[in-house]
């Protein structure tokens, strides 16, 4: 009994505490895959957003409107699955009292959940989900105000880069592979359309697909190899992709492998091994000490985890680089209300220092019939990555200069 | 121990009450619990309940693990939203989303529900893997995975709004519940009961097992499919892969935390599924509610401990797994990554805690203490009389073989049973007479010969067959169906007839005063008396009765005989294995004797006592006869 | 050596068995006669433990058995022969012999020459057994399974046999034979407790009998007293 | 035509080597459904923690062969454990919660795996080669040639240790009438649960030669249980030759129909013949008749 009391106790102290608390806090969520499939990307999106939340913090906050307010998070695991997705989305924005949300891995979760946030207006930052389909809904529900940002190379800028990394390398003849979900399937969509664009120079052999969970892929290569594939397109994550790279060293089909950022992955680069050595990717980040702005963040995030290597380094650093941004709105906009951090997330205008690039107004006035009002990433500022010897280093080494940079001017 | 409450009410009326009130404070809860997630969660709720309502049709009803729900489901959401995209109204997608689910449903319940066990629960996972499968390749009508986006369709030119929607979904699990509820207190829902009882039985008496399972399965396949719509609706988007395993076992932990074989129990594991997940999020809620479960599960284990017992650990295991998930809840610091072990740990709590689910210790405790008014009893009509009599021969058996290994059980049995003749089989144990009774009745395939009964030939190990011939038989090891009363036992097998005329045939055994006890109460005698009535009910042309007197006191004995006596009065042929030689002596025209399978004699009852032959297979061989022997050994 | 005070036992319902005290004397034979459905067999499975009994105690060598798993006391010394003889019938004859012996022989290593002397010995006793010894035990007649039942029984070198219906669906001229081997087994002095449907031949072979009906004894004595009472008959045919 | 023959072949090898885990997998179902009637659903987390104690062991340095002996002692003890506190108490209870109570489980330890070991996918060390051997045109890893050699030495060791040793004959005679067996002075329960102990070994021990395939992470195994649990049911949960024979020739069928039919319908054939397969033979392929008593 008197255990019990204790842990009532407990309870109550805890209730109180947030109540009290709550008025002089900004409260943000974070959701994502947290445990599951893709929890990896969604578990270095939220501790490199958490990274950067603890550091404002540190500094006493944000000011709003003259108050310093600390930032406290909401996190939300919505286990990559759509339904926990909706449900998630509906819960904060019921909540009342977030300012603003970070996170999706999956698309389709963005594809039930989001319409929640627009309903309330609630601003939400997604990262790292990069299907092209979780903004393109609003473009094509003609939707206006939308507080919906992409703090992603989305898939459509990744597949152009793909598409003319094969074009540069002469490989005319392509193989498409990707796995069967959504994120897989889009991205198909999303090279097809590129290749079309190119006007007809480049050709599709073969298109296949993969299951998650599969690890003999020798049938797809088979057929790409029949087909006379000069590279291989692919789509994916993680231990498939692997288990491609190892199939194609099995049957001596030595095409260039060129496909999205999530081959910088270290699930796909440590199993895969010496296969995975000349694979190409788009990438916005590399785990790289030599880059001078990539270091702090780096050194701090493997010092605050407690690990060596950053599971996935590219949601890691867009979860950083995310809430810095936020953070900056919020300041901007002197007030925590979502319709006033909307607007000045439309406007920024302090460039913020983040560990991808310096972020000078990244989005700007959100217009239906122009999707990249409201992502934040350019052509420009994606490199090619390439797999050497189980890390990622830059494909061209010239590019070093856009991760180091100081560019996005609108 | 306590007195009890009597409200004086009948409990079917209470439970009514309770229900409308409980959905009439859901439809009001709206207004008092405000915002989107609340109604999400209601809303999800609400379909889940449709969804397990169905799902307990098998699972519950059946016995049986069906694990093509979630993919049911799915594809009722897809017949939806198609129908949806295609510009249906909203009722008329709902009834694409049931067509969708309930077509694939009864085409893959004809192969799989002749399986059981886990060759069931695989072909059910065949299916659903399938079903995801084509949903996931057939792009250019499902979008593969891509998903499909549908917003929700007007209602009689009416928008819902989420409230509304709500609403609808609510009325539609009312209207599922009380569909189920209807039809499983229906013959249809107590054959179901029976057969999963004993499917021997059901077939032996003419229920047909095959039939009500597919039905069965068709109407959780329809729940499924209507469930399906509503969730596309509420969503408005679709993904195959959103159907799969994860939420397979959840449906599945739901039925069974809730409680099997009640629409309570789907509704309330319902609750869980939806709302325990996500309520779970919040912290504070969190560990309030683990705490509280800690509390609960250490009481029987304490119980035990203060009458100086060491509790099972079947006691203690709910205790120890909450008290590890109240530790990892306070002792680690992000509980949200451990969200799923610490489900899993409150889960198997309520498992081993409550082995029938939430509703069902609700109900045993409820039952315990409310004194309910009980139905009422019909008075009798009908009962035995001689209403079938035909001229020729009730049975007839000609060269009848059957070995199992390298044992010839029966071995050339030929044997005549005449129209209104009771015909006697003894022998000693083993001897083969209940083997020689499951090759007439059907259950086994005679290895030669054949077996005619009431000038029809059924077909060779078919109960159903051999049942539509004319036999109905009772079995030696009894096969109750333990869950249902006595009064539903005889209704479920009579061929038409109501209540009274079921009281009747109750009455004819003497158990006109048990009628509304369940069999899992009843005493072996009972039991014994109330297979007689079961099997008499169908109106048989050949009655077998397999040791009715096993396990009987005198004086039920004296019953049994009075019984059988006015059954042979009413000419009903009737072929009678019995042990006991004053019942055989007392009731049987002509008595046949069996020993290793073989038919040794046949006459009356008094021939049968000085036959040599005989005496000699009941008292043993005498150890004189060496030489016998001897030769033998050489 | 074995003894049971008022014991009571049954499955659901009703008791079968509703308190029987009978007694086995060490090196005697005593029969369990009654019709079918007696009690004979559930006696007999709660004093082997494999089913829990109700009431009573139930005494092998002075210490009280009830409540113990069904192998500890096949350790003791208590081997059962059970009714419809229950063989591993898709293990060869020679391995179900072994498992009789289970508990005296190393689980891994060199078993069968452990257990050869007693394997020749029950090989000379049933010479069929010997020639099918690597058969399944399924696929035996009627007869050859009895006796593979009886040898593995006697595998266990046990203090007492329970022998449960060794006659229940042979053949006449096998259920003689049957208890030829059982009186032989007798004469080696061995304690036996055998439950029998066949009343003339179970008092033949037996030194003292409990006649058992509906449960209870009804008549207890000298097999040959028994053997010359009327009212055994009348307890099978009337 | 010729390309195509080969094709067919190289995807019938590949796929029948792996088709080899799955029996493994199978077999471990094979053995607790022998023993007690029950089967693990949740075997697939058995596999793989299995998979992951024997990355962190031989993350801590130990040769490769100290690490999976490690694993399956730690397989051996999850798989008793599972045993003892889920499936006993609902065998005692009379109900079919044992299903559920093999799945709680078994959610119980993938929770426990993201937390202790995290939630990527690690790639697990081996001591042989990566490349390919060539046989005829057809390629095998060697790999692929060590899951095969495993999984086959695994079931072998195991099935001789049934047959050959005094205790396996024992928990043979539990499968066969458990009642018997107590009678001949045979500790049923014990029996039993050895005989999961040793379902667990099997489980971790595919875990760690399959690590290498599927690379080692909590979700490693989901796919791999459904197929095993099919190829036990299949083959009749009673025979391990059937088992292999089942289990190579759905791997080979999921890879030809992958290759012929479009990869996304490379399951679609076998589970159509296992629907209909069962409707026709439900004891499965190489299971013997259930006789009806009454």
């Amino acid at each position: 009994m008197k255990a019990y009391r204790s842990i009532l106790a407990v309870l109550l102290a805890t209730t109180f505490s947030t109540s009290a608390m709550a008025a002089n806090v900004v409260k943000i969520a974070i959701t994502g895959p947290f445990s599951g499939g893709s929890a990896p990307m969604g578990v270095s999106m939220r501790d490199g957003a958490k990274l950067a939340i603890a550091g404002i913090n540190q500094n006493g906050g944000i000011n709003v409107g003259g108050k310093r307010m600390k930032i406290e998070i909401v996190e939300r695991d919505d286990e990559g699955k759509n339904d926990r997705g909706a449900l998630v989305a509906q819960e904060i924005s019921s909540m009342g009292d977030i300012s603003a949300v970070i996170g999706t891995v999956n698309t389709g979760v963005a594809l039930t959940g989001d319409k929640y946030y627009v309903e309330k207006g609630i601003v939400k930052i997604i990262t790292p989900a990069a299907g092209s389909a979780s903004m393109t809904q609003w473009s094509n529900a003609g939707t206006r105000n939308l507080p919906i940002f992409r703090f992603a190379a989305y898939d459509g800028i990744q597949a152009r880069m793909v598409v003319e990394q094969a074009i540069k390398m002469g490989c005319l003849r392509v193989a498409i592979l990707h796995d069967a979900t959504n994120y897989g399937v889009s991205g198909r969509d999303d090279l097809l359309r590129q290749i079309n664009n190119q006007g007809g120079r480049v050709k599709v052999v073969t298109v296949e697909k993969f299951a998650i969970g599969d690890k003999d892929m020798t049938a797809q290569l088979l057929k790409a190899k029949a087909a006379g594939a000069q590279a291989i397109l692919i789509w994916g994550i993680g231990p498939e992709l692997a288990a491609v790279a190892s199939g194609k060293q099995k049957l001596g089909f030595r095409v260039p492998m060129i496909g999205g950022w999530t081959l910088s992955m270290s699930n796909f680069i440590d199993t895969a091994g010496a296969a995975g050595n000349g694979v190409l990717m788009p990438q916005t980040f590399i785990e790289d000490e030599s880059i001078a702005r990539a270091k702090p963040f780096i050194q701090a995030y493997h010092k605050a985890y407690g690990v060596t290597r950053i599971p996935s380094p590219v949601s890691a650093a867009q979860g950083y680089d995310a809430a810095l941004l936020l953070a900056e709105a919020i300041h901007e906009a002197g007030s925590t209300n979502p319709s006033g951090i909307r607007e000045s997330l439309e406007n920024l205008k302090v460039a913020v220092k983040g560990c991808i690039a310096d972020w000078k107004k990244p989005w700007s006035k959100w217009d239906p019939s122009k999707v990249e009002t409201h992502e934040a990433f350019r052509r420009e500022n994606t490199v090619m990555g390439k797999v050497q010897n189980g890390h990622v280093v830059l494909a061209n080494p010239a590019d070093k200069i856009v991760l180091q940079g100081k560019m996005l001017n609108k | 121990m306590f007195a009890g409450i009597s409200l004086g009410l009948r409990e079917n009326t209470v439970e009514r009450i309770v229900r409308t009130a409980i959905f009439i404070g859901l439809a009001a809860l709206p207004a008092l619990w405000q915002g989107q997630y609340a109604l999400g969660l209601l809303t999800l709720m609400a379909v889940y309940g449709v969804l397990l309502i169905g799902l307990d049709t098998t699972v519950g009803y059946l016995g049986q693990i069906n694990l093509a729900q979630a993919a049911l489901f799915a594809l009722g959401a897809y017949g939806t939203a198609l129908a949806i995209g295609a510009g249906a109204s909203l009722p008329l997608a709902l009834a694409a989303g049931i067509a969708g689910a309930l077509l694939p449903g009864a085409a893959l319940a004809l192969p799989a529900l002749r399986l059981e066990g886990p060759q069931f629960a695989l072909s059910t996972l065949s299916f659903a893997t399938l079903s995801i499968i084509v949903l996931n390749e057939c792009e250019s009508v499902t979008n593969g995975a891509l998903g499909l986006s549908i917003s929700r369709p007007l209602l009689f030119s009416l928008p819902l709004d989420a409230t509304s929607f709500y609403w609808l979904c609510l009325a539609l699990l009312f209207v599922a519940w009380e569909a189920s509820k209807t039809l499983f207190r229906s013959r249809f829902g107590l054959a179901i009961e029976a057969l999963r009882d004993s499917p021997t039985a059901t077939d032996a008496l003419g229920i047909g097992a095959l039939r009500h399972k597919v039905l069965a399965f068709a109407w959780g396949s329809a729940l499924a499919g209507l469930a399906g719509g509503l969730h596309t609706m509420n969503f408005g988007y679709l993904q195959p892969a959103a159907f799969g395993y994860d939420l397979m076992v959840m449906l599945l932990l739901g039925v069974v935390f809730g409680g099997r074989r009640s629409q309570w129990g789907a509704f309330l594991g319902a609750a869980v599924i939806a709302m325990l997940p996500n309520l779970l999020s919040n912290r504070t809620l969190f560990s309030f509610l683990v705490s509280f479960g800690c509390v609960l599960t250490v009481v029987p284990p304490i119980r035990a401990l203060l009458s100086h017992k060491v509790p099972l650990f079947r006691q203690a295991a709910p205790a120890i797994a909450m008290t590890l998930a109240v530790t990892l809840v306070f002792f680690i610091p992000n509980v949200e990554e451990w969200r799923k072990g610490i489900f899993a740990l409150f889960l198997f709590a309520v498992v081993v805690g409550f082995p029938n689910g939430i509703a069902g210790a609700v109900t045993a405790t409820l039952r315990q203490f409310i004194h309910f008014t009980p139905l009422p009893i019909l008075p009798a009509t009908g009962g035995i009389s001689s209403s079938k009599k035909t001229e020729g021969i009730a049975l007839r058996l000609s060269d009848l073989c059957k070995s199992f290994g390298g044992m010839r059980a029966v071995d050339n049995v030929t044997l005549d049973i005449g129209q209104g003749e009771t015909l006697g089989l003894i022998g000693p144990n083993g001897s083969g007479k209940t083997t020689l009774v499951n090759l007439i009745s059907g259950l086994y395939t005679p290895d030669s010969g054949s077996v005619e009964i009431a000038g029809k030939r059924p077909v060779c190990g078919s109960l159903m067959s051999a049942f539509s011939a004319g036999a109905a038989r009772t079995f030696q090891n009894l096969q109750p169906f333990h869950g249902l009363t006595a009064l539903e036992s005889i209704l479920v097998c009579q061929q038409g007839g109501g209540e009274s005329e079921a009281m009747g045939w109750l009455l004819a055994v003497g158990l006109e005063g048990k009628a509304r006890i369940r069999c899992s109460g009843m005493s072996y005698g009972d039991l014994r008396f109330l297979e007689i009535a079961r099997a008499l009910s169908t109106r048989p042309r050949l009655l077998m009765l397999d040791e009715p007197a096993a396990g009987m006191s005198k004086p039920d004995i004296a019953r049994l005989i009075e019984l059988i006596g006015s059954i042979k009065r009413a000419g009903v042929p009737i072929l009678l294995i019995e042990h006991h030689q004053n019942v055989v002596a007392e009731l049987c025209d002509r008595v046949a004797v069996m020993d290793g399978g073989r038919l040794i004699a046949l006459g009356t009852p008094n021939q049968i006592r000085r036959d040599p032959k005989v005496i000699e297979a009941y008292l043993g061989a005498d150890d004189t006869e060496r030489d016998n022997m001897e030769a033998r050994q050489c | 050596m074995l003894k049971t005070e008022n014991l009571r036992a049954g499955y659901s319902g009703d008791d079968a068995v509703r308190g029987i005290s009978i007694e086995v004397a060490e090196g005697s034979c005593v029969a369990l006669v009654g019709a079918n459905g007696a009690g004979k067999s559930t006696l007999v499975k709660a004093l082997c433990g494999l089913i829990e009994p109700r009431g009573g105690k139930v005494l092998f060598g002075g210490k009280n058995i009830v409540g113990l798993p069904a192998s500890e006391i096949a350790r003791r010394g208590i081997s059962l022969c059970p009714e419809g003889r229950h063989l591993f019938s898709p293990l060869t004859v020679e391995e179900n012999l072994l498992l009789g012996a289970y508990p005296r022989l190393p689980s891994f290593g060199p078993f069968r020459r452990t257990a050869s002397g007693d394997l020749r010995h029950i090989y000379e006793m049933f010479p069929r057994l010997a020639e099918r010894r690597f058969q399944q035990a399924g696929s035996l007649s009627g007869g050859e399974q009895q006796m593979l039942a009886l040898g593995r029984m006697l595998m266990a070198r046990p203090r007492l046999m329970i022998l449960d219906e060794p006659s229940m669906g042979l053949a006449p001229i096998l259920v003689k034979e049957i208890f030829k081997t059982i009186s032989s087994l007798r004469a080696t002095g061995m304690t036996i407790l055998l439950s029998e449907q066949f009343a003339k031949s179970a008092l033949l072979v037996s030194d003292r009998a409990y006649i058992i009906e509906r449960g209870s004894v009804v008549l207890e004595g000298t097999s040959a007293s028994l053997a010359k009472n009327p009212a055994v008959m009348e307890a099978y045919l009337g | 035509m010729n390309l195509d023959f080969l094709a067919l072949a190289q995807m019938a090898v590949s796929g029948g080597l792996m088709g080899m885990a799955y029996a493994l997998v199978a077999y471990g179902f094979q053995l607790t459904h022998a023993a007690g009637k029950a089967v693990n659903f949740g075997q697939g987390e058995l596999v793989m923690l299995g998979a992951f104690t024997g990355l962190s062991l031989s993350g801590c340095g130990l040769p490769y062969w100290a690490a999976v002996t490690g694993a399956m002692i730690a397989g051996a003890l999850l798989g008793w454990f599972v045993e003892r506190t889920a499936v006993r108490l609902a065998l005692q209870q009379h109900n079919e919660g044992w299903v559920l109570l093999t799945i709680i489980v078994g959610l119980f330890w993938f929770s426990a795996a993201e937390n202790i070991w995290g939630r990527e996918d690690k790639p697990f060390p081996v001591p042989w080669p990566e490349s390919a051997l060539d046989f005829f045109g057809i390629s095998v890893t060697w790999q692929e040639l060590a899951v095969a050699a495993g999984a086959l030495g695994m079931m072998t060791l195991i099935e001789l240790a049934r047959r050959y040793t005094m205790i396996g004959i024992a928990v043979q005679a539990v499968s066969a009438d458990q009642d018997a067996a107590e009678l001949c002075g045979i500790r049923s329960r014990t029996a039993i649960s050895l005989s999961w102990a040793v379902s667990g070994i099997a489980a971790a021990f595919a875990g760690t030669i399959i690590g290498p395939v599927t690379t080692v992470g909590p979700t490693m195994a989901a796919a791999l249980t459904l197929k095993a649990f099919s190829v036990a049911v299949v083959a009749g949960l009673g025979s391990s030759f059937g088992l292999l024979l089942v289990g190579v020739a759905l791997g080979a069928s999921e890879n030809i129909s992958g290759f012929l039919l479009g990869s996304g319908w490379r399951e679609a054939p076998a589970l159509i013949l296992l629907i209909v397969g069962l409707a026709l033979r439900p004891q499965g392929l190489f299971g013997k008749k259930i006789i009806r008593k009454v």
